[in-house]
């Protein structure tokens, strides 16, 4: 078994909401609410949900980004979630992320040559040859070297991306943390994208936390998918497993209803009923009750456990079994 | 051809900015038949919006200018119509949903009121008989307790329910067409499944025209009939789902089917189409897909192709004209 | 709401409390009250005498102090000036400041809003254009200015209007206008932009792909998004309008509180000052207030 | 209608503070008050000091002045004038619970004697000499009146013996008086009288020109002229009790202007008759020191000094003046009529001897304040006037030791000065005024100027009214033409 | 920008006016025909050269003391400007640094000065204005100190606001997960997306700034009578306004054109560098 660089355990963040005079809590926007989940060394782990479930804050909380509202974080055996800032700082090196939106995670007002540069600038790197290693960079990512002073409005929305990888490498990091990234973009271009993220994961063996909505990107680029339902961690499983076998009526759900591009590839499709209910007031018992086409009483007053029901296979569901 | 209800021919729309001139779309021909729904696919900013939007003559003009073309629609040319003309015609006769759930209902207005209005505009009823009409689209609209949601503004919604307003908006003077601009692009898949699902029942129902944009080759499949692929303001092919999805003509419909992560259908590697869209204001001389075309010859580089048919198929390829 | 509505007020108190503050510490360094409280007989002894009398002798802070607690008993203390309480005068003129102020906002409204509207909605038009640079000198004239100029023009020269004072309805003609010219200027261009920027949006497009008519579709739903921002201008224009009025007010002699604040300021008179101060700034806090409330009301997003 | 054909109305820029006669200080609150109240004298026109509801006043001895009061003279309410009514109103006067911000001017007075229901008798603490000017202000108060009805009330609707009644005082806008008709002069002939504030000078000026006010004054100098052309305005200038000079402070010894000669010299390098040719048209009276012809004791043998910048430049010479420091005129914008301009000239003049001299344009009250608490600057433009001015109180408060805008502190001067003012009879008053001026002369305290006229437009219809040495605007006695 | 600026008819005008200012300004000892304190009491209320008495010596004639009026509109360009300016920049420089400490920091910090730009707001302009000058007596010093103190909370509020939007763009999420702290992500990537607003704002406040000093000069708190400006000529001239209307026309206009010339360049500037805050 490969080493665990990342393991997490029972994470939650919660958001307050403030009201009345004097700022009193009422209430928490429970974005993440207890989740596990590992990520190996040179895997892929997949993350999918829909909306709002959770996906982007879990990025966050795991960066410290965000700070947890309890749980742990551990990353090559030690808990950052109590490190100094100085340790956080080292930290950094060994853990980045890549943004959705290609147009908003650049700074407008800095030459790309700029921007990674400071990567180094800021970690006291490469003192005296740091533009040679942006041109590198560059190299590896497939952006010309002499494009180093251009400033990010010129590039297009792929460019971008690839210029966002090339800043999450600067350090060197071994995991990286990607927030949809390709999700908005063109689908010529989300194929440059994901091929370049495959082929520098074996070159420079990354370890990929990948989150995204869309399931035929996750299982592509995924050696295990972990499923999000409103803030909890419903099925984790390795892709071939999760897509032949899913043992979560969400996650079959979620799979009957992404369209095939094939004409008449028509196939059994569960709708579901109703939207997601707001991460403010969860439903009782299994989060899903609301929508599942297969709830019964006990769902609706008693949490499932997330449990192991195959190999490396965990969900959390009263009656995983039957299905 | 008795059964076609919308002829659009040689479509050409440019946008005058600060920029230059934009040629947005570029020849656009295609054509709609009663009952029966046609996709529009192709990638961000090729000109699937404003194609739809010249057919309900709703392009700020200017900056947009219409060069050429006729749209032929009930056998008058929705070009040559007036405002008011068009007034009559547009929620009523065509209707039109929009990308973005969230920013299409007037954030100000009840949805009741939202939906009233088109009827009011359109048909001769009373108040009660309006209020009974919302309630009725609503009710097809799939959404649950009508009455109660006629009196909740936009914010109180969901996406997916907000779409539904926007669809029995759209079907509630029973159009003859119904344009789709990404309807569901802004959504979750369990709810796209939903919206999908209702409007082909809602198809089926009321024989209504569907012009599917997407760009979303899944949704393709599984909604329309007949499919155009739009590359640069141009239509590259034109055909049934069928044959596209199975025998990919021209070699930009091809690599895109290739670069696609399919749900069902481990591929290692995706098929890459080298390069970028071309811009709008600086278009390539000759086919405008031969700078990342894997086949394209010295005459792609310099001649314009047209539309070549092939089969029942159209096409705008040399590949599959005399000169190749 | 309630809490919300508390809440400002509680803020509002704050605030006045700061205006109060820097009123009097400022004021406390410019002058002194008692030159003008004494005739010209009284000797430097008389006046060091009538002074400890009086309690000017005291640190600022103790005078300060005093003057808080005889607030929060609803006592703004009397006039040195005119003798009276402070209050009293104020509220004696409030009306005058009150109806120029209003009757600007009229004036500026009934201008700038379809001067707003047409000028957006016919963007790049011979009118737009023209609208624009009535509204762009608008904002350029010096309001002084204009009224002196205006006054020269229609009530030397034409005798179409009074030269100045309250009275009829003629006296508040060109006060108002010279006040309101800003105003509307701004009202003008803040809505044009506003009005733009809301055309662009999506539901716009909707309205038009459901067959309204232009006429409906920028009254119903475009106007009506765009008066928020138009709102929001109004509520931080009221301090300009009230500060604007001490220029109007002088010119056209318009007896209003701005130029009692002036007076007052020349005057030393520190209570009435601080009273014109602090109903001003309450004004300027409930029009705000109000304007939120508006706001909430106009937009059902918005809730407190 | 026949209302607007007695019509007057009168404007100028200030609003008054009070309508009670025992708080009004300043021209404009006195000049309201004198509408509607009388005191046992009164200034005419030209300044001179006559009995008013006095039928006449004799000096009994040192200290005791006896007034015969006129009979059948009635408040608005119709209560009678008396010898009572004087008593009363002294007392109340004094009463320190009112704190009648007049009261510090009547405190040489020290008991009224009823003699009987028609004479009274003031005793005063000390001789004083200018009793009878100030008498004038003490105006007299309906006794039964304000017993009745309260001070408070009082305030709000005074009551007088005056020629008007006061109707509605809005304040900062206008002041509406009616006609009293049982005035003992005789009933007024113009039946309401309008007193407008209006603060803008053009834009006063633009209401004479409309037709919409009647008088006005404190004309621009520069409006004279054009003004003077219209027919239907009529624009007189006339001297007033304002006097005007440039103070020099002479108790800080860091300022030259604490040396005599340097002082000397000043009034040496200033051209007057040009300021008073050139910036006032000839409407200014030069004066020698601050002492006006139109007052009492007033001497033409005190000479003005002699415009002569050699002297000047050969007196700074002598005393070794080297002119390295900036020295500060200060002067409140508007306070006076072209006080600004003066200023700007006299600088100029003085720079051409030598002096650098730089104007500090300050707010009237700062300036003022400066002056009180001794912080002002070594030359500041001063006027002193009013509706009590004399060589008395203008000697005092503006050179007397710890007087509020003196920085002259000179034992001798003040002996002189007091001496002057407690003698009684008038040929030695003379004397000992003209002493007092040759000494202000000598030891220059001030750069001397003039004496300011004040200039007003009136439409021609109004009829037998002449502007006052006081500068108040009285519309008694005046009328208006159809 | 160059470009840009040609298509843009009004912010043409407004660089022409701004650059002719600018030139008549700095080269005021050159153009200026006369010294522009030099008074000639005999020689006062000329008119223009247009006028029956008006002659070419004073071309734009003389005021009440006989100074050249072209000559004072030359010198009072400098006034205008330098307050104008300076003005600005003062105000810009207090509103950028507690707009970005309270938009960076948040909280307290935040609570306090929003709630003294609360007290700022309410407070009458004019009449805090008149406060000021009457403490610190009217002078080019304490007018640009009178429009700082009037200007800085709308930069504070601007770039409170965009502080707090740029806060949560991804950028910054990004270089923070680079492992930069505070100071640099505060200087080196937030504050330099809130400088261009606040530019915009500036050249509308300037605008509103030599409005402000001709007002005061009108209420006779302007900078001292030996300074010539634009507001105090017109506020000089304005009891002339019948028998020598130039007196007060020409200043006034100077000064309509002046801002005119500094919005139309803030309205270019605007449309130039942010689209988005056109509602500013
Ligand atoms: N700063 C915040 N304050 C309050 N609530 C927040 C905050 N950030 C996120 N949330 C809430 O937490 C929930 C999870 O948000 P998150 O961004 O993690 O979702 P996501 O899965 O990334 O969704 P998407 O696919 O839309 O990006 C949402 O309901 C969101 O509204
Ligand atoms: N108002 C406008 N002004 C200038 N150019 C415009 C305008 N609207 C559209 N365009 C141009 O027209 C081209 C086509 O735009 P269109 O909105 O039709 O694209 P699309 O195919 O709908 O893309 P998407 O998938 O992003 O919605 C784009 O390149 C765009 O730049
Ligand atoms: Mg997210
Ligand atoms: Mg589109």
């Amino acid at each position: 078994m490969r080493e665990k660089i990342l393991q997490v355990n029972d994470l939650r963040k919660y958001f307050p909401i403030k009201k009345g005079l004097l700022g009193k809590t009422v209430n928490n926007v429970k974005a993440i609410d207890g989740i596990s989940f590992f990520v190996e060394q040179g895997e892929t782990l997949g993350l999918v949900g829909e909306s709002g479930c959770g996906k982007s804050t879990t990025a966050r909380v795991v960066l410290r980004l965000l700070e947890p509202t309890s749980g742990q974080v551990i990353f090559r055996g030690r808990d950052i979630t109590s490190f100094n800032s100085a340790q956080m700082r080292n930290l950094r090196k060994d853990i980045q992320i890549i943004f959705q939106d290609p147009y908003a995670s650049l700074n407008p007002r800095m030459t790309v040559g700029q921007m990674l540069k400071e990567a180094f600038t800021i970690h006291d790197e490469k003192k005296g040859h740091e533009m040679e290693e942006v041109e590198k960079l560059l190299e590896i990512v497939g952006i010309r070297a002499e494009q180093m002073k251009k400033y990010p409005h010129e590039f297009s929305g792929g460019q971008r991306q690839r210029i966002g990888f090339a800043r999450a490498l600067a350090l060197r990091p071994s995991l990286i943390i990607c927030d949809e990234p390709v999700s908005a973009l063109d689908v010529s271009i989300q194929a440059q994208i994901l091929n370049l993220m495959r082929n520098l994961q074996r070159e420079l063996s990354l370890t990929y936390l990948f989150i995204s909505h869309d399931l035929s990107v996750v299982r592509h680029v995924s050696d295990r998918i972990a499923v999000m339902y409103l803030g909890k961690i419903v099925e984790t499983a390795d892709k071939h497993e999760l897509y032949t076998n899913p043992k979560h009526p969400y996650t079959k759900a979620l799979l009957s209803s992404v369209p095939i591009p094939r004409p008449g590839a028509k196939k059994e499709r569960i709708i579901l009923k109703g939207t997601i209910p707001s991460p403010l007031n969860p439903p009782e018992g299994c989060r899903f009750n609301t929508r599942c086409p297969m709830a019964q009483d006990i769902c609706k007053t008693k949490e499932p456990e997330y449990r192991e029901v195959g190999v490396r296979h965990y969900t959390a569901c009263h009656f995983s079994q039957e299905i | 051809m008795g059964n076609s209800i919308l002829e659009v021919k040689d479509l050409k729309v440019s946008f005058r900015t600060e920029d230059g001139v934009a040629f947005a779309v570029n020849g656009v021909d295609f054509t709609l038949n009663r009952g029966e729904t046609l996709g529009i696919v192709g990638e961000s900013g090729c000109g699937k919006s404003v194609s739809s939007l010249a057919i309900l003559g709703l392009l700020p003009q200017p900056p947009a200018k219409v060069e050429s073309g006729t749209i032929m629609y009930k056998g008058s040319d929705l070009l040559k119509k007036t405002d008011k003309e068009m007034q009559s015609i547009r929620g009523n006769e065509i209707s039109m949903i929009f990308q973005e759930p969230m920013t299409s209902l007037n954030p100000l207005y009840t949805v009741g009121n939202q939906i009233s209005e088109v009827i009011k505009l359109h048909q001769d009823l009373d108040a009660a008989q309006t209020r009974d009409k919302c309630i009725e689209m609503l009710t097809l609209a799939g959404i649950p307790s009508p009455e109660k949601r006629l009196k909740c503004y936009p914010h109180e919604l969901s996406g997916g329910m907000r779409q539904r307003v926007m669809i029995a908006m759209a079907l509630a003077c029973n159009p003859e067409i119904l344009i789709a601009d990404e309807p569901t692009t802004a959504l979750d898949v369990t709810i796209q499944v939903q919206i999908l699902e209702l409007m082909n029942e809602l198809q089926r129902k009321f024989n209504t025209a569907i012009m599917m944009i997407t760009h979303d080759l899944g949704v393709i499949a599984e909604m329309a009939h007949k499919v155009l692929v739009i590359y640069a303001g141009r239509v590259v092919e034109y055909a049934d789902v069928n044959s596209i999805f199975d025998s990919p003509l021209h070699p930009y419909t091809e690599g895109l089917l290739a670069s696609i992560p399919v749900l069902d259908d481990v591929k290692e590697e995706l098929n890459v189409i080298k390069g970028m869209v071309p811009s709008p204001f600086n278009m390539p001389k000759g086919c405008s897909f031969h700078p990342r075309c894997p086949d394209a010859k010295d005459i792609c580089r310099t001649e314009q192709p047209e539309l070549y048919q092939a089969g029942d198929r159209q096409v705008r390829c040399y590949k599959y004209s005399s000169l190749w | 709401m309630a809490t919300y509505i508390t809440k400002r007020l509680l803020q509002a108190v704050l605030v006045l409390l700061g205006i109060t503050a820097v009123v009097f510490f400022v004021l406390n360094l410019t002058g002194d009250p008692v030159e003008l409280m004494l005739p010209p007989t009284a000797t430097l002894d008389d006046i060091a005498a009538f002074r400890a009398d009086h309690g000017f002798d005291d640190p600022i802070i103790v005078q300060y102090g005093r003057f808080l607690k005889g607030l929060c008993v609803g006592d703004f203390g009397t006039s040195y000036y005119y003798d009276e309480p402070a209050l009293d005068l104020v509220l004696e003129r409030l009306p005058a400041t009150l109806e120029l102020t209003l009757a600007s906002l009229f004036m500026a409204l009934i201008w700038g809003i379809p001067a707003g509207i047409i000028s957006a909605v016919k963007r790049n038009s011979k009118t737009d254009v023209l609208v624009r640079i009535i509204a762009l000198v608008g904002q350029c004239i010096p309001v002084f200015w204009l009224g002196i100029m205006m006054i020269m023009l229609f009530a030397v020269e034409l005798h179409w209007l009074p030269t100045a004072g309250r009275g009829t309805f003629w006296h508040l003609v060109m006060p108002a206008f010279c006040l309101g010219v800003f105003t509307s200027a701004s009202i003008t261009r803040l809505l044009r932009s506003g009005m733009i920027d809301i055309m662009g949006k999506d539901f716009i497009r909707v309205a038009r792909a459901k067959g309204l008519s232009q006429k409906v579709v920028v009254i119903k739903h475009a106007f009506k998004n765009a008066i928020s921002s138009v709102l929001t201008l109004l509520g931080l224009q009221v301090a300009a309008l009230l500060g604007g009025a001490v220029i109007t007010e002088t010119v056209f002699a318009w007896p209003g509180i701005g130029r009692l604040a002036v007076e007052s300021i020349h005057n030393r008179d520190f209570m009435v000052v601080e009273a014109v101060v602090i109903v001003m700034a309450l004004g300027f806090v409930l029009i705000n207030l109000i304007v939120d409330i508006l706001y909430s009301i106009i937009d059902p997003r918005v809730s407190y | 209608s026949d209302k607007d054909q007695t019509k007057a109305v009168f404007a100028q820029g200030r609003g008054i503070s009070s309508v009670d006669p025992y708080n009004a200080l300043g021209t404009t609150t006195s000049m309201i008050k004198f509408y509607m109240f009388n005191g046992l004298t009164k200034r005419d026109v030209k300044g001179k000091v006559v009995c008013d509801l006095a039928e006449s006043m004799t000096k009994v001895d040192d200290n005791t002045w006896e007034f015969k009061l006129k009979k059948g003279v009635k408040f608005h309410n119709g209560e009678p004038f008396n010898a009572e009514t004087v008593k009363f109103s002294f007392e109340m006067m004094n009463d320190p619970k009112y704190k009648f911000r007049l009261a510090k001017d009547f405190d040489f007075l020290k008991e009224i004697q009823i003699i009987d229901d028609h004479t009274v008798r003031l005793i005063t603490k000390y001789p004083f000499a200018g009793l009878p000017l100030r008498c004038f202000n003490f105006t007299m108060l309906p006794p039964k009146y304000i017993t009745e009805k309260g001070h408070a009330y009082f305030t709000k609707h005074p009551v007088g013996t005056g020629p008007y009644k006061l109707i509605k005082w809005l304040k900062g806008n206008k002041i509406i008086l009616d006609a009293y008709d049982g005035y003992f002069e005789g009933a007024p002939a113009i039946k309401r009288v309008v007193y407008r504030v209006i603060p803008e000078d053009s834009s006063r000026v633009a209401a004479l020109e409309a037709g919409e006010v009647d008088v006005i004054s404190a004309v621009p100098t520069s409006q004279i002229e054009r003004l003077k052309a219209n027919p239907d305005i009529k624009v007189v200038t006339a001297p007033t009790t304002r006097v005007i000079f440039i103070g020099m402070d002479t108790i800080h010894p860091k300022y030259p202007t604490s040396n005599k000669k340097f002082r000397q010299a000043m009034n040496y390098a200033v051209d007057v008759p040009a300021i008073v040719k050139h910036i006032f048209h000839g409407n200014a009276t030069r004066l020698a020191t601050l002492i006006a012809p139109a007052f009492f004791g007033y001497s033409p043998n005190v000479t003005p000094y002699k415009h002569n910048p050699e002297k000047a430049k050969a007196l700074l010479k002598e005393i070794g003046y080297k002119g390295d420091q900036v020295l500060k005129l200060s002067v409140a914008p508007g306070a006076y009529i072209n006080n600004t301009e003066v200023a700007h000239a006299i600088a100029g003049q003085l720079q051409k001897v030598g002096v650098n001299v730089q104007v500090a344009e300050l707010e009237n009250s700062v300036a003022r304040t400066q002056l009180l608490t001794k912080k002002n600057n070594p030359f500041y433009l001063l006027g002193i006037g009013g509706h009590y001015n004399d060589a008395d109180l203008i000697t005092r408060i503006a050179f007397g030791t710890k007087q509020r805008y003196s920085t002259f502190y000179n034992k001798k001067f003040d002996d002189l000065r007091m001496k002057a003012g407690s003698t009684l009879d008038d040929a030695k008053a003379e004397k000992a005024w003209e002493e007092v001026q040759a000494m202000l002369k000598e030891e220059a305290p001030a750069i001397f100027l003039y004496q300011q006229f004040d200039t007003y437009a009136y439409n021609k219809k109004l009829k037998n009214w002449s502007p006052r040495l006081d500068e108040m605007i009285l519309l008694y006695g005046a009328s208006l033409e159809k | 920008m160059w470009n840009n600026l040609k298509r843009n008819k009004g912010g043409l005008i407004g660089v022409i006016i701004i650059g002719l200012m600018l030139l008549v300004a700095l080269a005021a000892g050159i153009l200026a025909p006369h010294n522009p304190n030099d008074q000639d009491i005999s020689q006062r209320l000329i008119g223009p050269f247009w006028t029956l008495k008006g002659s070419m010596d004073h071309i734009l004639g003389t005021d009440n003391m006989g100074r050249d009026i072209l000559s004072r509109l030359i010198y009072g360009s400098r006034v205008s400007l330098l307050v104008g300016f300076l003005g600005t920049m003062a105000g810009g420089f207090i509103g950028v640094v507690l707009g970005s400490l309270s938009g960076f920091y948040g909280g307290k910090v935040d609570n306090i000065i929003m709630r003294i730009v609360d007290v700022q707001l309410a407070f009458p302009f004019i009449l805090l204005a008149i406060f000021i000058v009457a403490v610190l007596g009217p002078g080019l010093f304490n007018i640009i100190v009178v429009a700082a103190i009037s200007s800085w909370v709308r930069y504070a509020r601007l770039v409170r606001g965009e502080i707090l939007s740029v806060k949560k763009m991804e950028y910054i999420e990004a270089i923070r997960s680079l492992g930069a702290g505070d100071i640099r992500i505060m200087f080196r990537h937030i504050l330099p997306n809130v400088i261009s607003p606040a530019i915009v704002i500036g050249t509308l406040e300037m605008a509103r700034i030599i409005l402000m000093e001709a007002a005061l000069s009108f209420l006779g708190l302007g900078v001292p009578a030996h300074v010539a400006t634009w507001g105090r000529m017109l506020s000089e001239g304005r009891v002339y306004i019948v028998t020598s209307p130039w007196l007060a026309i020409i200043p006034g206009l100077a000064i309509t054109i002046a801002v005119l010339g500094v919005n139309l360049f803030g309205d270019w500037l605007r449309d130039y560098l942010d689209p988005k805050l056109k509602n500013a």
